[in-house]
Order: structure tokens, then sequence, then C-alpha cells
């Protein structure tokens, strides 16, 4: 199988390193390998992200975002996400820090950039919103760890019911073959079978998406032009 | 075992990070870096597909569920787009004003 | 009589042209030639000349009236006077149950409305031609005022509401359009109103006031909707109800009829099936939300405000849109909507109530006004009210008889003033007038004429129609509860007596005495055109025999003739006359009684009334036909003697105030005191003082100082001025929110998410996990 | 696979005659931006009169040649229903009559380039694809297609301060609302396994996501299945794509961006902005919102327990309740004090907003022939709301002299005296915006607010309902407040000078056809109305 991670040892590593925490319907597990990676890059990642908020100068914050960037790219790989960890990387990582970084150096902001004084009005209301939003998010997503369903009560041995969820009788034989789904799951062979069938015409809407982002910048970023009449020699200068 | 890394944990993730992102465009002030922020979020949001796409067993319709791939690689194609022309407009907005404080942008208000 | 003469005249027109009669799908042309008119004007009227628009826009309005009376002639000679109704298209229709055809009806109602709304535009028309004459945007008002009959008619020959609704709307914009028409104060400095407030401004007010009548209407043809109509309410009785009604309108099958059509609404109500009772709470709110949009149309208390302001406008438009026809349309839709009112009694004691209350209030306001239009505009809001009196007694025929007269007398006094202030170089102030006898004859001979007639005076047309309305007023008793009658009967009659006063003073103060500016400067005055001269002609002609087609029926010989008129529109409105005669007759020992003691009591016949209360509810049944015919009879006629009476007295104070002395008593100028009036007075008769003491002077203090400027100025116009100015004020606070901040903005929306996840929270679709609260957990 | 299922495979998943006009629109772009580079110099009326024929044709395969209902095609990425085929045209129309208001307008402001007819056509694209999507993945695409477009068109003129300022603050806003309705959308997703809004309705009412896989339970130490989690999913996903769409239409609490953007974006991209972008958000809003709503019944009716998302329905009624409230009593009431006109139109617009929301919350409650005219009526609104309002923005262009004249209330003094023509339309659009008869805005508020009222017979939801339309009634009133106030410059208030207002022929004609759509629709809705409510019955079960 010609894929990614054949070229890039590590994404394969890590995939097969983390496929335990995608078993369905595990019992008790030891903190493995899988737990590791994820807890330090998950610890990368918001360390960085903290600092890309909270950097006095951009150039530092957008540092920090290529960090953050590349711990999301490993827990991408974590998740068996292949080929979206070396396209967080190429794109997020490669061609989008480039532009930041590009623009930050020729806007040349590096002296005025300190960390900003609000009214303290305004701070207090977003760190109060802020803070509900945190609480009330956390709160939904612990309730994936807190169920109460009286649906399927009983103990975690009682068959599901296989009629209304028969995605589950499927998952209970992928449990050992996990390991081989987290090589093969995000792979670029699997992702291309999916863009260019099913996701055909979203992938053709991207390059209309793509058309609009090109004729944008030409547009914004070209200097003022004056009119001129037909034959007129263009001035260098004014058609930037 | 609540260590492990489950769901939860990956999910969690993604909202610290998206969270974060939402503080960075309410304090910053710096255009370029609340554009920073967005990206945070995107990013963010780019995750919790990922992560439901590995963690659904699979889809009834007999394929694996690919559609949180899909949507992350879609998003990636705006987020670059929205970068691209963002920062032209930063660019215009700084030659013009000489500033990219978000709080100078208050031409339009009332 | 007449009715046989029109027959006639009738049938030979149409032998003449030996033709059949017009089919419904001609009503259109009423409606096109004003559109037609208004929209040549509107493109190329800056390019013609000033006599070829004036004269072509009058054809157009007297095509109209020309077309309105041929199918009104048809009607007469049809076989049962049927009405013409054609349905061109629907106009808006959503799933099975609901479609508004864009129909037309030419019943016996808009017949009426029809005739009077173009044949007194085609006479204000003529009369603009001469007043407005020096105007620069001659072209623009035709156009206007061509737009306005258009509504007009469309407002009245619409068979549904929605129709009705749309005219309605149009009209007030037109209103608006036409108050605002002399934006410019710089040209026409004295049109302003006293406030000094702009007419654009007036425009504004009166849009604005209506928009909140409007809003009444809304919701009563909403709750029209919602309670009769199979789509929205489908219990065994309106299923029922729509059966008869099916029958009774010939169609075929239930999906056809709509609530919001005139006919269909009537039938389903009057086939309501036995046994089972109408929805009266709703009827009455929705009888209660319609009048609050024809009380904002027709400038009924609270709402009134707007009028006087409106009188900015050009003097024809005051005859035309807030005298004649467009203050009438409330008093229209509500006889329209009578089968209604007529089972809702709290919904007509509310209309009767306000209206009593209109016509006294704008009367006692009316006492004090310099300016010559405001009285007039007072006056109209009072005669409203009494139309609305009638309309809420249940006598709606009788409130149409009397806008129709109004329409003749109102008009023809307003175009009166137009050729006063037209002559006196747009002076408005009563003040500053004074001997104009000599220099206007013809306005003034047909301004008394209008003036008498408003007064009631007897064989003009004002008296025909308002003693009819009082002695409905009489004979009401909603909840079998006469006081509430006669509280109207007695109110009704204070407002005549005002109403003769104040129109003898104006009367006086105008055309009679001495000139005060100097008659030399007066003789260089231009005499108004003879355009002008006509139309106050015609309609000073209108109001003298206006009143004949309905002669009182006491007169003739069986009690039952010379009604032709009300007979006329009862084919459409439900009168409930008929049972309350019915009643009054069982009672009528005793109400003869009453009568008299009302007439020595004058014009408070309150106090005694209510002591009568318990004797006139008893039913007496042993009464003869003859001896009831009798009682009604006198009846009727002490009750006219009385309003003679009452308007006789009224027209002698103001004569004896005003008139008799050649130099007239001229009320003070601003910041004059009232005192020196005394002296000229004095000693002339002793009624004289006796009603100075009593009765002008208070009245007067009280109406100018209390009611106008207190009531009407300081509580009723603030309220309405403040409502704008808080929503303002919200205005102004929302805005400084939008502080141009894109951190700010993130704020509310971040919050936004916020207040919506709580929610979800607290409704209990998301739950807070357990480790939030201590303890919790299963 | 033998020859017809071949044939039959492409006809049900690659279908080109689906997407044609997006084709047609997009080629038509293409060729623009060929044009613009090839011809350089040239008048660029010939450019307009190119996109135009491009929209033109696109228009006419929509109107004519529009595949069968509820044909969807793509692997079910796309549905062609009348539905769709109502959106689409609204966004052709609404491009096309962009692009007659620019031609005059663009060289006025220097900013007459090819570039600008190629983004207004793409953006067109972006709202096709967002009324025919039947993918959240499409709708997500065609939202930041239009999206990205819409950010350039604001700041087309780069060397206006305004114009940029309106473009960043339209972008940094915009982008953190799709990063919310991005994060909403992967929710829903992990909660149904599905982003397919047929596939969610044909589902049968089961949540396949990560309700297949158990979960640690942390006070229990048992695992048990996620249904509860991915229902909590399901809602907050649901919340969060709401801010989303909300945020699209300018609806309170989200609207704060729209009065900004509108004044300082030029003039035709604020009137397209109003109307086309407004129009495509509800189309995707109805869309998803309808589809959401229609699994947590199905939902519901296979629930054995207590189920949170049985009450989703309510819960989103109440919030789409106040927030239709909110969206026309605080537009309307901001309106009042402006002197702006643009910006008065800015705020309006999100009254209207308001009204359409009123319809939506009325479409979530009610079922079958009701729900569809609800439905229909807010589509039908949407098409009126288009004409007078890119006619209203039309008079202020024509009034435009390249920099801010002709925004302020004060420029439209006398107006009626030295352009009657244009002073009466501009009065027709001004009446139609307040509703009042007989114009195409009465008529769609009727509609809205009739549907209001019938589904406050449905038992226990009276007061709901009534009250919307009371406050629905109100808000139009006070709404007439500041409507007038152009009229009342207009034809009440002399001009110190008269503008030089040109007549040009491609402006005009735009003025032209949305003063004759506002009162056709007004007089004879009929027609316009029995597209939308096929639209609207094609939508799902109908």
């Amino acid at each position: 199988m010609i894929s990614l991670e054949s070229y890039i040892p590590a994404l394969a590593f890590l995939a097969e390193a983390a496929a335990d925490a995608v078993k369905t319907g595990a019992s008790e597990m030891n903190f493995g390998a899988g737990d590791f990676f994820f807890y330090l890059f998950a610890v990368i990642a918001v360390f960085s992200a903290f600092m890309v908020v909270t950097a006095e100068s951009p150039i530092s914050s957008a540092l920090f975002l290529v960090v953050t960037f590349f711990a999301m790219a490993a827990i991408y790989a974590l998740l068996s996400a292949h080929f979206l960890a070396v396209i967080q990387v190429l794109v997020y990582a490669g061609a989008i820090m480039v532009l930041f970084l590009f623009v930050i150096m020729l806007l040349d902001l590096r002296k005025e950039e300190l960390i900003e004084k609000r009214h303290w009005l305004l701070g207090a209301v977003g760190f109060v919103v802020g803070i509900a939003l945190v609480v009330l998010m956390v709160a939904s997503f612990r309730l994936s760890q807190n169920v109460e369903v009286a649906v399927k009560s009983g103990t975690d041995q009682e068959a599901p019911d296989a009629a209304k969820f028969p995605a589950i009788q499927e998952s209970a034989d992928q449990i050992d073959g996990s390991r081989i789904e987290a090589a093969r799951f995000g792979t670029t062979r699997r992702v291309s079978k999916h863009l260019f069938r099913e996701y055909l015409f979203p992938f053709e809407v991207a390059s209309l998406l793509l058309l609009v982002g090109i004729i944008g910048v030409v547009v914004i970023s070209r200097r003022r032009r004056r009119r001129r009449p037909p034959g007129e020699v263009i001035d260098e200068e004014g058609a930037s | 075992m609540m260590y492990n890394a489950g769901l939860f944990q990956y999910l969690s993730l993604a909202g610290v990070l998206f969270i974060l992102g939402v503080f960075g465009v309410l304090w910053r002030k710096n255009a370029i870096i609340v554009f920073m922020s967005i990206e945070l979020m995107l990013n963010a949001a780019n995750l919790v597909f990922v992560t439901f796409s590995r963690f659904m067993a699979s889809h009834p319709d007999g394929y694996v569920a690919m559609q949180g791939h899909m949507f992350a690689f879609m998003s990636m194609v705006v987020a670059a787009c929205e970068v691209a022309v963002g920062l032209a407009i930063i660019v215009v907005i700084f030659r013009n004003k000489k500033t990219i404080d978000v709080d100078d942008m208050n031409l339009l208000k009332g | 009589m007449p009715l046989e003469l029109l027959q006639l005249a009738a049938t030979a027109s149409q032998t003449a042209a030996g033709s059949g009669l017009p089919t419904g799908r001609m009503l259109i042309w009423i409606l096109l030639f004003p559109l037609i008119g208004m929209t040549i004007w509107g493109i190329l009227g800056k390019r013609l000349r000033r006599e070829t628009v004036g004269t072509l826009a009058s054809l157009a309005i007297g095509l109209s009236f020309i077309f309105s009376l041929g199918f009104f002639l048809a009607m007469l000679v049809r076989e049962g006077h049927g009405a013409y109704t054609y349905t061109y298209y629907t106009w808006i229709a959503a799933g099975k149950w609901f479609s508004i055809p864009f129909g037309l009806r030419f019943d016996h109602l808009s017949a009426v409305m029809a005739l009077v709304v173009t044949g007194v535009s085609t006479v204000i028309h003529i009369y603009s031609i001469g007043y407005m004459r020096h105007d620069h945007a001659y072209w623009r008002f035709f156009c206007y005022l061509n737009l306005f009959v258009f509504f007009m008619l469309m407002l009245v020959l619409g068979d549904n509401l929605l129709m009705m609704f749309v005219g309605w709307e149009g009209v007030g914009l037109c209103s608006y359009l036409l108050i605002g028409f002399w934006y410019d104060d710089r040209n026409h400095p004295a049109e302003t109103n006293e406030q000094g407030t702009g007419n654009a401004i007036a425009g504004k007010k009166a849009f604005i006031v209506n928009r909140i009548g409007d809003f009444g209407f809304v919701l009563g043809i909403f709750f029209i909707f919602v309670t009769f109509s199979l789509m929205t309410n489908d219990s065994a009785e309106l299923q029922k109800a729509y059966a008869g009604a099916a029958k009774q309108l010939h169609v075929t099958d239930v999906e056809q009829i709509t609530p919001l059509k005139f006919s269909h609404l009537k039938a389903i109500i009057e086939s309501w099936p036995e046994g089972s009772h109408l929805p009266v709470m709703v009827l009455t709110l929705i009888g209660i939300f319609l009048f609050v949009g024809a009380a904002g149309k027709s400038a009924q208390i609270p709402l009134y405000v707007w009028l006087p302001d409106a009188m900015a406008g050009p003097t024809p438009v005051s005859a035309l849109i807030h005298a004649a026809t467009m203050v009438t349309a409330g008093v229209y839709m509500v006889a329209r909507m009578s089968f209604i009112y007529v089972e809702a009694p709290t919904a007509m004691m509310v209309v009767a109530g306000i209206g009593a209350l209109t016509a006294l209030f704008a009367a006692t306001i009316g006492l004090a006004q310099n300016d010559i239009k405001k009285v007039l505009a007072y006056s109209t809001v009072s005669q409203l009210g009494y139309m609305f009196i009638a309309v809420g007694v249940g006598a709606y025929a009788f409130g149409i008889f009397h806008l129709m007269t109004h329409a003749f007398f109102k008009a023809c006094l307003f175009l009166g003033s137009g050729a006063v202030i037209d002559f006196m170089h747009h002076k408005q102030d009563i003040r500053g007038y004074g001997g104009l006898r000599k220099y206007l004859p013809i306005t003034h001979i047909t301004w008394v004429i209008a003036a008498y007639a408003i007064a009631g005076l007897p064989f003009l047309s004002g008296f025909y129609s308002k003693d009819a309305i009082l002695e409905k007023a009489f004979e009401f008793a909603p909840h079998g509860m006469h006081w509430f009658g006669y509280a109207v009967f007695g109110m009704g009659l204070a407002g005549a007596i005002l109403t003769a006063f104040y129109m003898t003073r104006v009367t006086a103060l105008t055309f009679w005495g001495t000139p005060r500016i100097p008659e030399e400067k007066l003789a260089t005055f231009k005499k108004p055109p003879g355009t002008m001269k006509a139309a106050l002609v015609i309609l000073a002609f209108l109001a003298i025999i206006g009143g004949y087609i309905n002669i009182p029926a006491w007169w003739s010989s069986d009690h039952k003739g010379g009604q032709y008129f009300v007979t006329w529109v009862q084919h459409w409105t439900k009168d409930k006359v008929a049972e309350e005669r019915h009643f009054v007759q069982h009672g009528g020992a005793a109400h003869d009684e009453k009568a008299g003691h009302d007439e020595k009591a004058g014009d408070d016949g309150k106090a005694q009334n209510d002591g009568d209360k318990e004797a006139a509810e008893k039913p007496h049944k042993e009464g003869s036909e003859v001896h009831e015919g009798m009682s009604l009879g006198m009846l009727a006629f002490l009750l006219t003697l009385l309003s003679v009476g009452v308007a006789v007295i009224g027209v002698a104070a103001g004569m004896a105030k005003y008139g008799v002395k050649k130099t007239g008593a001229v009320p003070p100028a601003e910041g004059e005191k009232l005192t020196p009036l005394h002296a000229m007075i004095k000693n002339k008769y002793w009624i004289d003082e006796l009603y100075e003491g009593t009765l002008v002077d208070p009245i007067h203090a009280g109406s100018k100082y209390v009611l106008w400027q207190g009531i009407d100025v300081f509580i009723i116009d603030a309220f309405v001025d403040g409502l704008a100015w808080f929503t303002l004020r919200i205005g102004a606070w929302v805005r400084r929110l939008q502080t141009g901040l894109i951190p700010v903005y993130v704020i509310f929306m971040v919050a936004g998410l916020v207040a919506m996840l709580i929610y979800f929270f607290a409704y209990g679709i998301l739950e807070m996990p357990t480790f939030f609260i201590k303890g919790g957990g299963k | 696979m033998n020859p017809s299922g071949i044939q039959l495979f492409l006809k049900q998943n690659f279908d080109i005659q689906t997407v044609m006009p997006l084709i047609v629109v997009a080629a038509t772009a293409l060729l623009v931006l060929l044009l613009e580079a090839t011809i350089r110099g040239k008048s660029r009326t010939f450019l307009t009169a190119v996109s135009l024929v491009g929209l033109g044709v696109a228009l006419l395969l929509t109107l004519f040649n529009f595949p069968g209902a509820k044909q969807s095609s793509f692997y079910g990425m796309v549905r062609t229903d009348a539905f769709a085929q109502f959106f689409t045209v609204i966004a052709l129309a609404a491009g096309s009559l962009t692009l007659l208001l620019s031609a005059n307008y663009l060289p006025k402001i220097k900013s007459d380039t090819g570039e600008f007819h190629a983004l207004v056509l793409l953006a067109v694209c972006g709202m096709i694809l967002m009324a025919i999507g039947n993918d959240l993945i499409v709708l997500f695409l065609g939202i930041e297609t239009m999206s990205i477009a819409m950010y350039i068109l604001c700041g087309i003129r780069v060397d206006a301060e305004k114009s940029n300022e309106s473009s960043l603050k339209y972008l940094l806003l915009g982008a953190f609302a799709s990063a919310f309705l991005l994060f909403g959308i992967a929710l829903i997703y992990g909660a149904t396994g599905t982003t397919n809004i047929e596939a969610l309705i044909n589902s049968g009412g089961v949540l396949y996501g990560i309700s297949g896989i158990k979960e640690y339970q942390w006070d229990t130490g048992a695992y048990q299945f996620a249904e509860t989690a991915a229902q909590y999913f399901f809602i907050l996903g649901v919340a969060f794509v709401f801010l989303g769409f909300a945020f699209k239409i300018g609806a309170v609490p989200f609207h704060m961006w729209t009065p900004d953007v509108y004044q300082g974006a030029p003039t035709s991209v604020t009137g397209f902005m109003a109307v086309g972008v407004k129009a495509a958000a509800f189309a995707a809003l109805i869309r998803v919102f309808l589809g959401i709503v229609d699994f947590g019944d199905l939902y519901s009716s296979n629930a054995i327990a207590y189920q949170p998302l049985m009450d989703l329905k309510d819960v989103l009624l109440g919030v789409i309740w106040l927030v239709a409230v909110l969206t026309m009593t605080l537009g309307n009431l901001s309106a009042l004090i402006q002197t702006n006109l643009k910006r008065m139109l800015a705020f309006s617009s999100i009254a209207h907003a308001g009204y359409a929301l009123v319809g939506v919350s009325v479409a979530l409650r009610l079922s079958g022939d009701d729900r569809d005219a609800a439905v229909g009526a807010v589509m039908f609104y949407l098409l009126a709301y288009m004409f007078m309002n890119l006619g209203a923005f039309g008079v202020v262009i024509m009034m435009n002299r390249g920099n801010d004249e002709g925004e302020h209330l004060h420029d439209y003094n006398g107006l009626a005296s030295y352009r009657p023509l244009v002073a009466a339309a501009m009065a027709v659009f001004m009446f139609s915006l307040a509703g009042i008869p007989p114009t195409a805005g009465f008529v769609g508020k009727f509609y809205i607010f009739s549907a209001a009222v019938s589904a406050g017979t449905v038992e226990g939801y009276g007061l709901y309902f009534y009250s919307l339309a009371i406050i629905g009634v109100l808000n139009s009133i006070i709404s007439v407040y500041y409507y007038l106030y152009p009229l009342r410059n207009m034809y009440f208030v002399s001009a110190e000078r008269e503008h030089k207002v040109e007549l040009r022929p491609l402006m005009s004609a735009s003025i032209l056809i949305s003063t004759i759509f506002v009162l056709w629709i007004g007089v004879m809705p009929k027609g316009f109305l029995s597209r939308a409510l096929e639209g609207a019955k094609a939508l799902f079960f109908g």
C-alpha cells in the first residue's frame, strides 16, 4: 500500500499508538503510549495556543501558532488522519503561516505591539461571557462522560439493540482489527476515494472558492489605478 | 480509566482551543492576531470533525465515516482563502490608515 | 316621490339609450378614470397648461360620477334593486380556505358613498381650478387629488376587508401628501397651524396617528379571519354556518366562501346555526378593534389630534379629505360591518359613547378657536361624533344619511372659508375679518345656509339628519340600559346647542358687523373667480335639499313613508332601530312623559332619566296598534321640537353675543383679558347675562383653557407625541451599543450564544453534569 | 455494470443538468475575467452585458429547464427541488439587478473593474449553492464562497477607508461566525453520523453517530452507550449552527456588524448583501432547521423514555421567537434615529429579517399544509423584499456622485420637484418596505402574519403566535415613522440646491424593473405565491 505513512513513519507510529483509544466497548485499559502522546501534544497545543492569544509581539504569536499547528498535526496522526496531518503541516504550518509572517514583516509591526490595555468593562464582560461559554461547553462535553440514559440501562455487557444501531454490530468486529483500521483509516488512498466520488461536487466547489480567493487578493492588493484610454502606455508604478 | 485519551479528551482539547480562539478575538487589538485566533477556532472545529470521524464506528451505509475528513479538508481550503483575502485587506488598511488596530476601525458606528 | 322620479328617469334613459343595463364588469371604470388622470398629471402635468390640467382632472372625476350615477340608476330599475358585484381576479390566495378576490361591490351602501365621493369631489375639483390658480405645483395638486379619489373609491367599492384596507392606507397616503402640500412655509406662512409646527410635521402626525388606528383595524381583520375561517377554526357551528351561508349565497362549494368578504361574512353570521350562540366576546373585541381603526381615520377621541393640525393643507383638501370624504371612512366601515356590531351591544356602546363624548368635547373646543379653519376642523370632529352616535346606537342608515348631508354643508363651509382666506390674502384669524358680507355676497349666502344646516335649523339638510340621530339615540338601550341612550342623547343635545352657538359666532365675526381692517384696503382685494362661486352655489343648494330625501317618518300619514334614503341603505345595514322602536312602543306612555321632562329640562335630561330606567324596562304588552303608532309619532315630534329648540337657542345666544351690534363682540387678542367684552353686551337681555355668567363665558374659558390647551394639547397630544419621543429615546439608547468596535460586537455574539445555551439548560434539554453539583449524580 | 446501469448511475450521481445554472454562472465569471484581461481599457458596459447574458441564460435554465422536483444528485450533495429553484431565481435576479445598478455606479467610485462583475457572479454561485445544497458541506462551502466574495466586494474601494473598514469588520466577524458554524456542524455530525440533511431525515430518527460507542462512566466506572451524549452534542451543535446562520441573516444579537458593513460598502454591494445574502441564508436556515426539527420529531417517535431531543422543537421555537421579536424591534428602533439613509436601510433590513424569522418560527411549529404556507410566506416575503430593497438602494445609488453624497437624508430634499419619477419610485419602495398596500411589502407581511395567526390556533401556542403577529404589526407601525423621512424630504422640503441626478439607462432600467415588480407582486401576488408554495411543498416530505 503506497500511502503517506510509508514515507512518514512517525505518523504510522502515532496512529498505531493511539488505536486503543478508539476501541469501542473496551473495558479496562492501561495508560498507553497513545494516551501519553495525546497528552503531550495536547499540552503543547494548549500552551502554544495560549501564547498565541497572549504573546506581546505578533511575531511570537505567529510562531506559537506554528507550534500549535504542528501539535494539531500530531494529534490528527493520533486519530489516524494521516492525510490530514500532512495537509495540516503543508497548508497551515507551511502556506498560511508563511503568509502571516510575511504580512507581519511587510507591515513592520514589531515596535508598537505590546499587550493591549482595554476598557475594563469590555474586559470584564468579555471575561464573564467567555467563562460562561467555557463552562457551558465543557459541561456539555462532560456529559459525554456522564451518561444517564434510561434507554439502554443495565450493565455494559448487555447487547446493544442491533436493529436500532446497525453500526454497533459492525463495530464489534472492528475491535480486534482496530490496529489495522488505524493504519488504513485516513490514508491518502481512502481519502481520495471519497474525495473524488461522493465529494466530487464539494471538491469542485472548493476550486470555485479558491478562484474567489485569488480574484479577491488581486483586486484588494492592487493599488488604485487610473482609468486609461485605450492605447495609453501602462504606467509601471500605477499598475503595481 | 478516566485518563485514557477517549472522545472526551479529544473534544475537550478542541473546546479549549476553540475558546482560546474566542478569547483572542475578544481581547486582542491587533487585527492579525485576531485573525490568528480565528484560525485557531477553525482548527479546533477541524479537530472535532476528525475526532468524530475516527470515533464513529462506521456508517450505516456501509462505508467508513469519512465525512469528517472531507469536512476538515474543505475547511482548510476555506481557511486558506479567508487568510489570503483577510491579509490582503489588512495590508490595504495598513496602507491607508497606518494601523491595524481593530479599535481604530470605528469610522462606522452609531 | 323622488325615488319614483329617479326610477322614471332611469327607465327613460335606458330606453333612450336602447341598450341594456350596465354590467358589473364596467364598475372598474369608476376607479380607472381618476387613476388614469393621476398617471397623466404625474408624468405630463408639468408640461400642460394649468387650465387644461384642472379641467381635465375635474372631468376625470366627473366621468366617475356619471358612471356611479349610471350604476345607481341601473340599480333602481333593476329587479329587486340588486347590487352590482364583479370579481376581476384573485388578489391574495393561500391554501384552500383563504382567498381574497379583487372584486368591486356597488350595492346600496357603496352606491351612496360612491355618489357622495365622486359628486363632492367633482365640485371641489372645479373649485380648486380657481383656488389653486396661483400655485406653482398646480399639476402635482391635481395628481394627488385624483389619486385620492381613486383610493377613496377603492375603499368604498372594494368588496372585502383587505381591499378596503388598501384604500384605507391609500387615502391616508394622499392625505399625508396633501396636508404637507405647501411644505414651503415661506410661501404660505398663514396656513401653518398655531403651534407653529410645519405642514410636513402635521402631515406626518396625521399619518402616524392614523397608523395607530390601522393597528386596530389590522387586528380586527386578523380576529375576523381567525374566528370565521374554517382554516383556523373548524368548530361544528362554523361548519354549519358555512353550509347555511353557501345556501344563502347560492354557491356550491363552501371553499369559495371567505370570511374577509363582506357579503360572505354577513351570510356566515346570519346563518349561524339556531341554538348555538355567536361568540359575542370575540365579536365585541372585533367591533372594538375595528372601531379603533375607524377612530383613527375619523378623528374620534383620543385619536382626533391629527385632524386640527391637518388644516395646514390647502383648503380644498380640507374640504374634500378632512371634511367630506376620507374622515367619514370610519363611519362607512362601521356601517359596512353593521352585522357584527348589532351582535355586540358592548361594542355599540363603546362606539356610541366615544361618539357622544367626541361630539360634545370637540364642540366645546370649537367655541374658543379663532382660526376659521380650526373652528371648522373641530366642528368636523364633532359632527363625526354624531355620525358615530348614529352607527353606535344602531341607526346605521341615519349615520350614513348624516354623513351625506355633512359632506354637503361642511364642504360648502370649507370652500366658503377658502374663498374668504383667498380673499383675505391667506389670513385665517377671524378676529381680523368682519363685515365681509359686502365683499363676498355669494360666499356669505352660501355660508349662512351651510352654517344653519349644520346648526340644525329646520328645513335645512342638517336638521333632518341630526334630529333623526338624536331621536335614535334617545331610543337606544344596550343591554336594556336606557340611561345610556339618554346620556348619549343629552350629550348630543348639548353638542347641538354649542354647534349652533359657535357657527353663529364664526359667521358673525367673519361676515357681519364692520370690517376690522380698513375698507379701502378690502376694496382692492381680488374677488374669487367664477369656478369657486359655482362650486359654493352647488354645495349650498345640496345643503338645502339634501335632507328631503329622507323626511322624518312622522311627517307622513302612515309613519312609514318618506324614509327613502334610510330604506335604501337598510338593504345592507342591519339597523337595530326597528327592534328598539318596538321596545319603545311598548313603553310608550312612560317615554312620552319623559320626553316632556326632557324638553323642560333643556339640554340635560340625564338625571331624570336614570330614575325612569325601571319603568322603561317593564314590558307593556297591552298597548294597541293605534296607540303605539300615536305615541311614537308624538315622541318623535316632541324630540324634534326639542332639537329645533336647542338649535334656536344656540343661534340666539350666538347672535346675542356676537351678532346683534354692528361692531360685534370681537374675541380678545392673545394675552388680552376676557372682561372688556362684558361692557359691549351689557344691558341687552337679561338672558344674555344669564348665559354670560352661567353658560357662555365659563364654557368659553373652560373650553379654551381646560379642554383645548389643557386636555387636547397638554394631555392627548402630549401622549401621542410622548409615545414617539419614548420610542426615539429607546432608539438612541440602542444606538449607543453600536459602538463600531469589533470586540463589542463579538461579545454580543458570544453573549447571544451563551444566553441560548443557558436557555437550553434552563429548559432542561441540556443538563449540568454532576461534577458541577456536589454530591449529585446517580 | 451494463450501459443502462451506467447511465442510471450517471443520472443519479453526475447529473450535470442539476447544476447547470451554477455552471453557467461560474463560466460567465471566468469569461468576464478573461475578457477583462484581454480587452483592457474598453468600456466596462460590455462586461456588464456579458455578465447579464450569463445570468439571463442561467435564469432561463432555472425557470424553464430545471430538473424534476426533489431530484438529488452528486451522491446527495445537491437537491434540485422547487425550493432550490425559487431561491436560485432570487439569487440570479438579485445578481442581475445589482450588476445593472453597478454599471453606472462603479466608475463613480473608481472601482470599475471586470473583477467586480466576476465577484458578483461568484457570489451568486455561492447563493445558488446555498439554495441547492443538500449536504452541510455544500451549504458551508456555498456560504463561504458567497461570504468571501462579499468581503472583497465590500472592500473593493481600496482607496476608501470606510470601505476597507467595512470589509475588515465583515471578514473578521464573518470568519468568527463561520468558525462557530463549522464547530456546530462538527457536533451535529458527531451526533448523527451524517452531514446530509436528507440522510438525517431518512435515518428514521436514529442518531447514528457516536452513540454507537461506549463511554466510560466517571461516577460508576461502567461503560455505557453514548446516546445521551450524542443528543447533547446535537443540541449544542444546533445552537452553534444557529449562530452561524443568524449572523448571516443579521438577527439580533448577531446583527451588530450589519449597519457598519452596509454603510461602508459600495451601495450596490450593500443592496446585494441586504437581499441576496439574506435570502440565501434564509434558504439554508430553512432547509437545515426544518430538517433538524423533522429529525427531532422522528427521534421522539421512537424514543423509549424521556429524551432531551423531544423538546428540541419547543426550545428552538422559543429561541427563534425571542430572536424574531428582538430583531424586529431593535432593527426598527435603531432605524428610527438614523440620518444616513444607507444606515437606516441597513437597520431596516435587520427588521425585515425579523419579519421573515416570524415565518420561520411558525414553520417550526406547524406541519403539513400549514407549514408549507408558512415557509411559502417566508419565501414570498424574501422575493418581495429583494425587489423593494434593491429598488431603494438603486435610488440611493442614483443620487450618489462618487463620495458619500446621496446617502444622507437631507440630500433628498425636494427631489420630487425636480425628479418626480425617481421620487415616485422611491415612494413606492418606501411604502412597500413599510408594508402599506397595494405593494409587495404589504402582501408579504400579510402572509407572514396571517401564518402566525393561523399557527396561533394550535392548541397551547396561541400566546406565542398571536403575540408574534401583534408585535410584528406594531413594529411595522413604528417602521412607518422612519420610512416617511425620505418621503417627507422628497416631497415636503424644498431643495437648497438640486442634485444632478443622472438618469442613466441601465440604472433606470433596474429601478423600473424593481418598481414594476413591487407593484405587480402587490397587486397580483397569486402567481408568485403559488410558486413559493410549490417550493415549500417540495421541501422534504411535501
